[in-house]
C-alpha cells in the first residue's frame, strides 16, 4: 500500500462522456465521470458488467471503435489525450500507459508466438534488436513464475493454460514499464487459486515498477486486496468513490452496500433486478428501482456526487442516513 | 415482471425496424416477387405470341412493336424472354422442391443416426462432388437425351447434396445442445426430435441456401441450354436464346444481350435476396457496439 | 503430418475410382446405343445411316457386346497400370491425347486463379478497412454483379466490346499471349467476386477480434495492426473458398473454352460425351477428380500450415 | 515474411508464363513465300486418310484417290489412268508412271494395295461400299481388285477421299500412324493435336503442276463466328460456311470476296410410311405444297443454297433437269388434304379426320446450323394450312435410334447425294425397301429400276435409269426434297484460281489456288 502524496495527479479525467450511435439510438456508456489518478497509486473502478467501467478504460486510450464519440478532458502527465493527435497518442500506448486485456483466451493472436508478441512491444517503444528483446522477455516470463520461459516463448496461445496466458498479457502490458496500467477485469473465468496468483502477481509488478494501476473488476474482493482507492460504477456514473479502507468499514450508498453484501464472506445477498439498458435510463437515481431504502424523490431527483468525508465522495440523496 | 415483456416487444419492432433499415432484403425480396409474378402472369403480359415465326421480320432492332426485337425466325424476343422467366422458374422451383426436401431428410437422418448409415450417405456426397457439378449434369443430361426434363432430374440429382451436407452440419452441432438432451430425456421419440426440435432450427439456413441455389440452378440450366443439352427449340429458354444469338453477335447483338440481361437480373435478385436473409438470420453480423 | 496426408490420399483414390464407376454408368444407360453413335462420330459422318455390318463390326472391335461391369473392370485394370485406353473417336491413346490438351486448361486455370486473386484480395481488405465508405458499397455491389454474370454471356460482353471493337485481342485459339486474355478475365470474374466477398467479412470478422485491440494498445499503426496480425487471420477462410472455386472453375472452363474455342481438356470433354467416347470421358473425368481432389488436398494442408492449432500430429 | 515472397514469385510465374507463349503468335501472310491460312471448320480429330479423307485429301491436298471426278460428276482419271472390269468381282487398274510419294519411294501396285487394305480394316464403311475382297500387284503398274459382290460402282467409290493412297513409312512398326505420306501437290510438315493446326509445304516433284504457293496452313475453328472475325481482322486468308447471316455484309468488306455454290447434299424430309397419315401420296403431295421452299432459302438459308425440285442437284450428269416439283401453294395443299378428308371440322385451326386431328412431331438435329431454324420455319408454314407440327430437335444419332424403333412421324437431315458420284448409289441407300426399312417405302418398280442401274455398265443407259427413278419418285414423293445444301467460300481478294467443284464433301483446294500480291 502506497500513502498518497497531495502532489498533482498522473491522470485526471474532467466530466468525461462516451456515447455510440447504434442505428439511430445513442446510447451513453459513461456520463460525466470525473477522477483522478496519483503516481504509483492503485484505483479500482468496480461494477456490475455492463456498467461502462470498460468503456471508460478504452477512451482513455482512445480505442474505441468508430461509431463511438468522447467529450469532456482527459489529461496525463498535462497533455489532453481527447484533442492528441494519433502519432502522440500512438508514442503514448504501451510506452506511457500499458493495458492488460480482459480475456486471455482470446486477447493473444492465435497464429503469433506468444514470446514474439511481447517482443514486438519492446522493440516498438525500446528500440532494441532482436537479441536484447528476447532476453528480457525471457527474463520478464520468469519474474511472473512462468516455467521454462525460454521454451515457453515459442509456443502458440493454444498450447498454454489459462493462468499462463494471463501471465504473458501481464508481461505483455508491464514490458516498456509504463507509468499507467490500465488491469481490465484480470480475475474474470479464473479459479480460486489462480485468481490469488493473479492479484499477487499484479501487486508485485505495481510495487516494483513504482508504477499506478486502473484496476477495473466486479470482484469488490480483489479491489479491496490491491486498491488504495475505489471507485464504483453504476449505469455510466461514478456512484462513489474513496479509500479502499473508508469505503470497506463504512459504504454510504446504497449500491456499495449491497454489492459488499454479496460478497461471499458477507452473506452472499444477490441484488435483485437487472442494472438498466443505457439507453433507458431512469430520470431520477439510476439505482432507484433496485435501492431498498429508496423513497419517492430518488425518482424523480437524479442525485450530483457530494463530498461526504475526507476525500470521499457519494451520489444520493440519502447517504449519511442509511 | 415488466421487464419480461418489454424485452419482446423491442424483439418485433428490432424485426420492423431491421427490415426498413436493410434496404437491400426489400429490394431484393420486390425484384423477386416481381420476376414471380412475370412467370404468374406470362401468357397475360406477352406482347406477341412467343412461338410465332415471321421470316420477313427476322432479326429486326429493338423497335416500338418489338421491344427487344426480333430473333432469327422473327419471333418477339421480349415475349420469349417472358416466357422464359417461366420455363426457368417452375423448372427451378420443382429442382429447388425436390433436390431441398431430399436433401434436408437425408441430412437429418445422417446427422442424426451417424454410424454406417452416415458414413454411406456422405460418402455419396464426395463422390458426387469428386468433380465439378456441370460436368456431372451434361454426362447425365447426353445421356436421358436433351431436353428440360432430363435437365430438371440431372440438376436434382446434382443439387441436394448441399442441402445435406448442411443440415447434417446442423444436426450435429445441435444435437449435442441441452434442449435436445431435455426433449430426449423427456422420452420423445428421436422421429419427433427430429421433426419437432431439430427441423425448425435448420430452416433458417436452409432458406438462406435454397435462394441462393436457385440463383445457381437457373445459371446451371442456361448453361446445359447454351451447350444444347436443355431446353430445345421452339421452347423459350434464356440460356437457348443466347446461343441461338451466337451467330448474330455483330449484326443484332439484341438477340443475345436482352435473354441475357434477363438472366443476370434474375441471378442476381435471388443471390442478393440469399445474401440479405443470411443477414437477417445471422445477427451475430449487424453492427453491435461493444458492452 | 504424413500419417493424414496418407489418408487423405487413400480416400481420394476411393472417391475418383467411385466417380468413374458413376460416369462409366450413366454414359451406358444412354439412348443412343454406343457402336452407331461411334461409327457416325468416327467414320461416317452424321447423317449416314450406318449398316448392320458396320455396326457388328465396330461392337466387335471394341467388345462392347461385354456385359458393362467386365467392360469396366478391362478398363480399371489398364488405368492403373497408366494405360487409359484408346480414344473410340480420335483413335489415339486417351493418355498421350490428355498430355496435349492438359496444359491448355492448366495454364488457364492457373492464370485465372492468379488474376483473381491478385485481385480480390486486395479489394477485399480495401473494402474491409474502408468499410461502408463509396468504395466498399461499389466493390460489394460489382462482386455481386460478376457473381452473377452467367460466363458465357460476359464472354460475349468481353468479345464484342474488345476484340470487336478495339480490336485488342484475338477472338479465339491458343496461338498467343493475347488469346489468353479475355477467356482468363471471363473464368476469373466469378472466382474473384466471391474471393473478394469472402475476404472483406473475414476481415471484418477478425479486426473485431480482441487481439487486434490488443495489438493497437501496444501502440502499433494502423497497417502494422493488419499487416502483422490481421491479415494472416483473414486469410483462413479465404484458402477453403479459394479451393472450392477451384473445382468451380473446372466446370466454368469446360463453357468458356467452348466459347473461346479453347483446345483444353473442358471442351475436349464435352465432344466426347456427345460422341460417347467413352475411354476419353472416363479419362478426362478421372483427370478432373484427381485435380479437384488435390487442390482440396493442397488447401487443408495450407490451412494446416498458416493455422497452429491444426497443425497435425504435432503435440501440443 | 511470408506472404511477400508467395506474392513475388507469384508475379514472375506470370511474366515468365507470358513471354514463353508469346514466340508463337505469328501473323498469317509473310512476305517473300507465299502462304495461304485456311480456317477448317470441323475440329481436327485426327489426318488418318482412312478415316479423314476429306481433310487429308480435298483440304490439305497432301493424299490422292485413284479415281478423280469432273464437276458434273463423271468420273475421270488420277492415280490410275483407266480401269476396266474384266470380270463380274474382278477390275483392272493401270496406275499413272513416274508419280512418288513425298518420301521419294515411287507410287506402285503394291503401295496402293497396302494403302487400300489398310484402308477397308480401319474404316468399316469404306469396306461396306467397296465391297473390297482382295487387291493384288500384277505388276509394278497394275492393280487387280476382286469385290465379294459384283459392284459396278467400284471405280466411283475410289473417288472417295478415305480410300486416297499413303506410302507404307507413314506408319510405324506396330501400325501407329506418323504422318500420312502421300502423292499431294502438299506436303505435311508438323500437325499440332492440341490446336488442331496443319502446316505443309509445296510438294517441289508432284506429278501434276507445282503450286504457286510455298506454304500452306490450316486452323481449325469450328465456330463460325470466330472464322468470319479469324478473316475479317486477317488471321486467316480463306475459309468456308462463316454465319450465313454475315455473308452479305462480308461481301462488302473491301479485300474480302465471298462466293455461294450448292454442293452435292439436299435438305430432306423423310417420313414413316407405315404410319396415316403419311401413307396417303394425297397428303404427302399436299404436305409437299404446304412448304415455301424459297422463303426458307431466302430467310432461314440467307440465300446460302437453292429451293429442291427432286433428290439431286442440277449441274449433275444424271439429274431429270424436266422434274417440275412443288412450289409453295397453299391453297393446292389444302385442296388435296380435304380430298384425303381431311377438314377442320371442329373449327380449332387443325385438319381432323374421324375425330383424330392431325398432329406429328419434326426431328431433327444441331449439328448442321440450318436445320432447326428450318424446322420451325416449316412448323409455321404448315400451321397456314391445319397441320399442327411439333419440332424436336436431338442429337443426330438419338434420332437414327428413335426412327429405327417405329414410334416416329418426320426426320429432316441434310444427306449427302454423291458419297460415291455414281447414278444409283443415293437412289439405292435412301429409297430401296432392302436397304432404308425405316422410312418404309416399297415400290416394286422403283426396286427392281435401282438394280438395274447399279449392274449396267453402259453410263447413258445408267443415267436414263436413274432419271426415270427420279421421275417416279417426285409422283410419289415419299421423302419431301426441301433444298440444295448452299455452302459459302468467304477469302481474301487476292487469293486466286478458287473454282468450287461441287463434288467435294465441303469445299475442295486445288494445286492451282495461289495468292497475287
Amino acid at each position: 500500500m502506497v500513502t498518497m502524496q497531495a502532489s498533482s495527479p498522473l491522470l485526471s479525467i474532467r466530466a468525461l462522456s462516451t456515447y455510440f450511435q447504434v442505428k439511430e439510438t445513442v446510447v451513453k456508456a459513461v456520463d460525466e465521470v470525473s477522477l483522478d489518478i496519483y503516481p504509483q497509486e492503485v484505483l479500482a473502478l468496480v461494477g456490475e458488467t455492463g456498467c461502462g467501467k470498460s468503456v471508460l478504460a478504452l477512451s482513455i486510450l482512445r480505442l474505441l471503435p468508430k461509431n463511438s464519440q468522447s467529450e469532456g478532458s482527459i489529461r496525463y502527465k498535462g497533455l489532453e489525450i481527447l484533442e492528441a493527435s494519433e502519432e502522440e497518442l500512438r508514442k503514448m500506448r504501451g510506452k506511457e500507459i500499458g493495458m492488460i486485456p480482459q480475456s486471455q483466451a482470446t486477447s493473444l493472436n492465435p497464429l503469433l508466438k506468444v514470446g514474439w508478441q511481447v517482443m514486438e512491444v519492446l522493440q516498438l517503444h525500446k528500440k532494441v534488436g532482436k537479441l536484447e528483446a528476447q532476453e528480457s522477455v525471457v527474463n520478464l516470463f520468469s519474474r511472473l513464475q512462468l516455467p521454462d520461459p525460454a521454451k515457453r516463448m515459442n509456443y502458440y496461445p493454444h498450447q498454454l493454460s489459462g493462468g499462463m496466458r494471463q501471465r504473458v498479457l501481464v508481461s505483455m502490458g508491464v514490458a516498456c514499464k509504463p507509468n499507467l496500467i490500465l488491469v481490465d477485469e484480470p480475475t474474470k473465468g479464473l479459479d480460486a487459486v489462480l485468481r490469488k496468483e493473479v492479484v499477487n502477481l499484479l501487486g508485485e509488478q505495481a510495487a516494483e515498477n513504482s508504477s499506478s494501476m486502473m484496476l477495473i473488476t466486479h470482484d469488490f474482493s480483489v479491489a479491496a486486496v490491491l486498491a488504495d482507492r475505489i471507485a464504483v460504477m453504476y449505469a455510466g456514473e461514478i456512484v462513489e468513490m474513496g479509500s479502499s479502507s473508508g469505503i470497506l468499514a463504512k459504504p454510504r450508498h446504497p449500491y456499495t452496500q449491497s454489492l459488499i453484501d454479496s460478497l461471499p464472506g458477507r452473506g452472499f445477498k444477490p441484488i435483485p433486478g437487472f442494472s438498466p439498458s443505457l439507453s433507458l435510463l431512469p430520470p431520477g437515481c439510476r439505482f432507484q428501482p433496485r435501492c431498498r431504502v429508496a423513497c419517492p424523490k430518488c425518482a424523480s431527483l437524479h442525485p450530483e456526487i457530494t463530498e461526504t468525508g475526507v476525500n470521499h465522495y457519494v451520489r444520493c440523496l440519502y447517504a449519511d442516513r442509511s | 415482471m415488466d421487464t419480461t415483456i418489454a424485452v419482446d416487444k423491442s424483439y418485433k419492432k428490432g424485426v420492423v425496424r431491421f427490415v426498413k433499415q436493410d434496404k437491400l432484403l426489400v429490394y431484393s425480396a420486390a425484384v423477386v416477387l416481381i420476376i414471380i409474378l412475370i412467370a404468374l402472369m406470362a401468357p397475360l403480359i406477352m406482347p406477341h405470341d412467343p412461338t410465332a415465326v415471321s421470316l420477313t421480320e427476322k432479326v429486326n432492332p429493338p423497335s416500338f412493336q418489338y421491344p427487344c426485337g426480333t430473333d432469327p425466325l422473327g419471333r418477339c424476343v421480349l415475349s420469349r424472354i417472358i416466357q422464359g422467366t417461366r420455363t426457368s422458374l417452375v423448372a427451378a422451383a420443382i429442382i429447388v422442391a425436390i433436390s431441398g426436401t431430399g436433401g434436408v431428410l437425408l441430412g437429418l437422418i445422417s446427422g442424426y443416426k451417424g454410424g454406417l448409415v452416415d458414413s454411406l450417405i456422405m460418402r455419396l456426397v464426395d463422390v458426387l462432388l469428386a468433380f465439378p457439378s456441370i460436368i456431372l449434369a451434361m454426362a447425365l443430361v447426353v445421356s436421358m437425351g436433351p431436353g428440360l426434363g432430363s435437365v430438371i432430374i440431372a440438376l436434382t440429382l446434382v443439387h441436394w447434396t448441399g442441402y445435406a451436407r448442411l443440415v447434417r452440419a446442423e444436426v450435429l452441432t445441435l444435437k449435442q445442445s441441452e434442449f435436445v438432451e431435455a426433449a430426449r430425456a423427456m422420452g420423445n421419440s428421436s422421429v419427433r426430435i427430429l421433426f419437432k426440435y431439430i427441423l425448425p432450427n435448420v430452416i433458417a439456413p436452409v432458406i438462406v441456401m435454397a435462394s441462393l441455389d436457385i440463383a445457381q440452378i437457373v445459371l446451371s440450366m442456361a448453361s446445359l441450354s447454351f451447350l444444347g443439352l436443355g431446353a430445345q427449340p421452339p421452347d423459350a429458354e434464356w440460356g437457348a436464346m443466347i446461343n441461338q444469338g451466337r451467330e448474330f453477335i455483330r449484326t443484332a447483338p439484341h438477340v443475345t444481350l436482352f435473354p441475357g440481361l434477363a438472366l443476370m437480373v434474375t441471378i442476381l435478385a435471388f443471390s442478393l435476396l440469399g445474401d440479405s436473409l443470411r443477414d437477417y438470420f445471422d445477427p451475430r453480423l449487424r453492427e453491435g457496439y461493444i458492452e | 503430418m504424413w500419417r493424414f496426408i496418407f489418408k487423405r490420399l487413400a480416400a481420394t483414390i476411393l472417391v475418383v475410382v467411385a466417380a468413374s464407376i458413376l460416369t462409366f454408368g450413366i454414359l451406358h444407360l444412354t439412348p443412343g446405343t454406343t457402336p452407331v453413335t461411334i461409327l457416325k462420330y468416327a467414320f461416317i459422318g452424321l447423317e449416314e445411316i450406318p449398316t448392320d455390318a458396320e455396326i457388328t463390326e465396330i461392337t466387335a472391335r471394341y467388345k462392347l457386346s461385354d456385359p458393362l461391369y467386365k467392360q469396366y473392370y478391362r478398363w480399371i485394370k489398364q488405368a492403373v497400370q497408366g494405360n487409359l485406353g484408346d480414344s473410340y473417336v480420335y483413335r489415339v491413346p486417351v493418355a498421350e491425347l490428355i498430355r496435349l490438351r492438359f496444359p491448355a486448361t492448366a495454364l488457364l486455370a492457373a492464370l485465372s486463379v492468379a488474376l483473381s486473386l491478385l485481385i480480390a484480395i486486395p479489394l477485399g481488405i480495401l473494402c474491409a478497412v474502408k468499410r461502408n465508405s463509396f468504395f466498399d458499397h461499389l466493390g460489394r455491389i460489382s462482386a455481386l454483379f460478376a457473381v452473377s454474370m452467367p460466363s458465357f454471356w460476359l464472354a460475349y460482353l468481353l468479345i464484342i466490346s474488345f476484340s470487336l471493337g478495339f480490336d485488342l485481342f484475338p477472338v479465339a485459339g491458343f496461338r498467343s499471349v493475347p488469346s489468353l486474355v479475355l477467356p482468363c478475365v471471363t473464368l476469373a470474374a466469378g472466382m474473384g467476386a466471391v474471393t473478394m466477398r469472402i475476404m472483406r467479412s473475414s476481415m471484418l470478422d477478425v479486426m473485431s477480434q480482441d487481439y487486434i485491440l490488443t495489438a493497437r494498445a501496444k501502440g502499433l499503426y494502423e497497417t502494422g495492426v493488419v499487416s502483422k496480425h490481421a491479415l494472416k487471420n483473414a486469410f483462413l477462410p479465404v484458402v477453403t473458398v479459394v479451393g472450392l472455386q477451384f473445382g468451380h472453375m473446372l466446370g466454368g472452363s469446360v463453357i468458356v473454352e467452348t466459347v473461346f474455342a479453347w483446345p483444353g481438356i473442358g471442351k475436349l470433354l464435352i465432344d466426347s460425351i456427345f460422341a460417347k467416347d467413352i475411354p476419353m470421358v472416363q479419362g478426362c473425368i478421372l483427370l478432373i477428380a484427381m485435380t479437384y481432389a488435390l487442390v482440396n488436398l493442397l488447401v487443408d494442408l495450407s490451412y494446416a500450415l498458416m493455422d497452429p492449432r491444426i497443425r497435425y500430429g504435432r503435440e501440443s | 515474411m511470408k506472404k511477400r515472397s508467395l506474392s513475388i514469385v507469384l508475379c514472375i510465374l506470370v511474366v515468365l508464363l507470358t513471354l514463353s507463349t508469346s514466340g508463337c503468335g505469328t501473323k498469317a501472310v509473310s512476305s517473300g513465300n507465299q502462304t495461304l491460312v485456311v480456317g477448317e471448320m470441323w475440329k481436327i480429330n485426327n489426318i488418318d486418310p482412312a478415316t479423314n479423307g476429306t481433310l487429308t485429301m480435298e483440304k490439305a491436298l497432301i493424299t490422292e484417290s485413284l479415281v478423280g471426278t469432273k464437276p458434273n460428276f463423271e468420273l475421270e482419271p488420277n492415280l490410275a489412268t483407266e480401269w476396266k472390269r474384266i470380270a463380274p468381282n474382278t477390275w483392272k487398274f493401270t496406275l499413272r508412271k513416274e508419280v512418288k510419294f513425298h518420301d521419294g519411294t515411287p507410287l506402285n501396285a503394291e503401295a496402293v494395295k497396302w494403302s487400300l487394305m489398310r484402308a477397308i480394316t480401319i474404316n468399316p464403311q469404306i469396306l461396306s461400299f467397296t465391297k473390297i475382297k482382295t487387291v493384288e500387284a500384277e505388276n509394278d503398274t497394275t492393280v487387280v481388285i476382286t469385290t465379294t459382290t459384283p459392284n459396278s460402282d467400284l471405280p466411283a467409290s475410289l473417288h472417295y477421299a478415305g480410300t486416297s493412297i499413303i506410302a507404307s513409312s507413314s506408319v510405324d512398326k506396330d501400325g501407329k500412324l506418323i504422318k500420312p505420306i502421300g502423292t499431294g501437290s502438299f506436303k505435311l510438315d508438323q500437325f499440332d493435336p492440341s490446336t488442331g493446326d496443319m502446316k505443309m509445304s509445296k510438294n517441289t516433284q508432284y506429278w501434276g503442276t507445282v503450286s504457286k504457293l510455298d506454304k500452306l496452313e490450316i486452323r481449325a475453328l469450328p465456330d463460325p463466328n470466330t472464322r468470319a472475325l479469324a478473316l475479317e481482322k486477317g488471321e486467316i486468308d480463306f475459309t468456308c460456311d462463316p454465319p450465313y447471316n454475315e455473308l452479305e455484309r462480308l461481301g462488302k468488306v473491301n479485300g474480302l470476296k465471298v462466293q455461294l455454290d450448292k454442293t452435292a447434299r439436299t435438305y430432306i424430309i423423310e417420313m414413316n410410311l407405315n404410319e396415316a397419315p403419311f401413307n396417303d401420296v394425297k397428303v404427302r403431295k399436299a404436305m409437299s405444297y404446304a412448304v415455301d421452299r424459297e422463303s426458307i432459302v431466302k430467310n432461314v438459308l440467307f440465300g446460302c443454297g437453292a429451293a429442291a425440285k427432286g433428290p439431286y442437284m442440277p449441274g449433275m450428269a444424271w439429274t431429270n433437269e424436266t422434274l417440275k416439283g412443288y412450289p409453295y401453294d397453299p391453297e393446292k395443299a389444302k385442296q388435296l388434304l380435304t380430298e384425303a378428308g381431311w377438314k377442320d371440322s371442329d373449327g380449332d385451326g387443325i385438319v381432323d379426320k374421324n375425330g383424330k386431328p392431325m398432329k406429328i412431331t419434326l426431328m431433327t438435329y444441331p449439328q448442321r446450323p440450318g436445320l432447326p431454324p428450318m424446322a420451325e420455319a416449316v412448323q409455321a408454314q404448315f400451321k397456314k394450312v391445319g397441320i399442327d407440327l411439333k419440332t424436336e430437335i436431338m442429337d443426330s444419332t438419338a434420332m437414327t435410334e428413335i426412327a429405327s424403333k417405329g414410334k416416329w412421324d418426320m426426320k429432316m437431315s441434310a444427306f449427302a447425294t454423291a458419297m460415291i458420284p455414281s447414278p444409283s448409289y443415293h437412289l439405292n441407300i435412301l429409297y430401296h425397301s432392302k436397304n432404308n426399312k425405316v422410312i418404309g417405302y416399297n415400290n416394286a418398280e422403283i426396286d427392281k429400276l435401282i438394280d438395274q442401274c447399279m449392274v449396267v455398265d453402259d453410263q447413258k443407259e445408267k443415267y436414263d435409269l436413274s432419271k426415270r427413278v427420279q421421275q417416279i419418285l417426285e409422283d410419289e414423293e415419299p421423302v419431301l426434297p426441301i433444298a440444295y445444301y448452299g455452302v459459302a467460300t468467304a477469302m481474301k481478294s487476292k487469293v486466286n484460281n478458287f473454282v468450287f467443284n461441287p463434288t467435294a464433301h465441303d469445299y475442295m483446294l486445288t494445286n492451282e489456288v495461289n495468292i497475287k500480291e
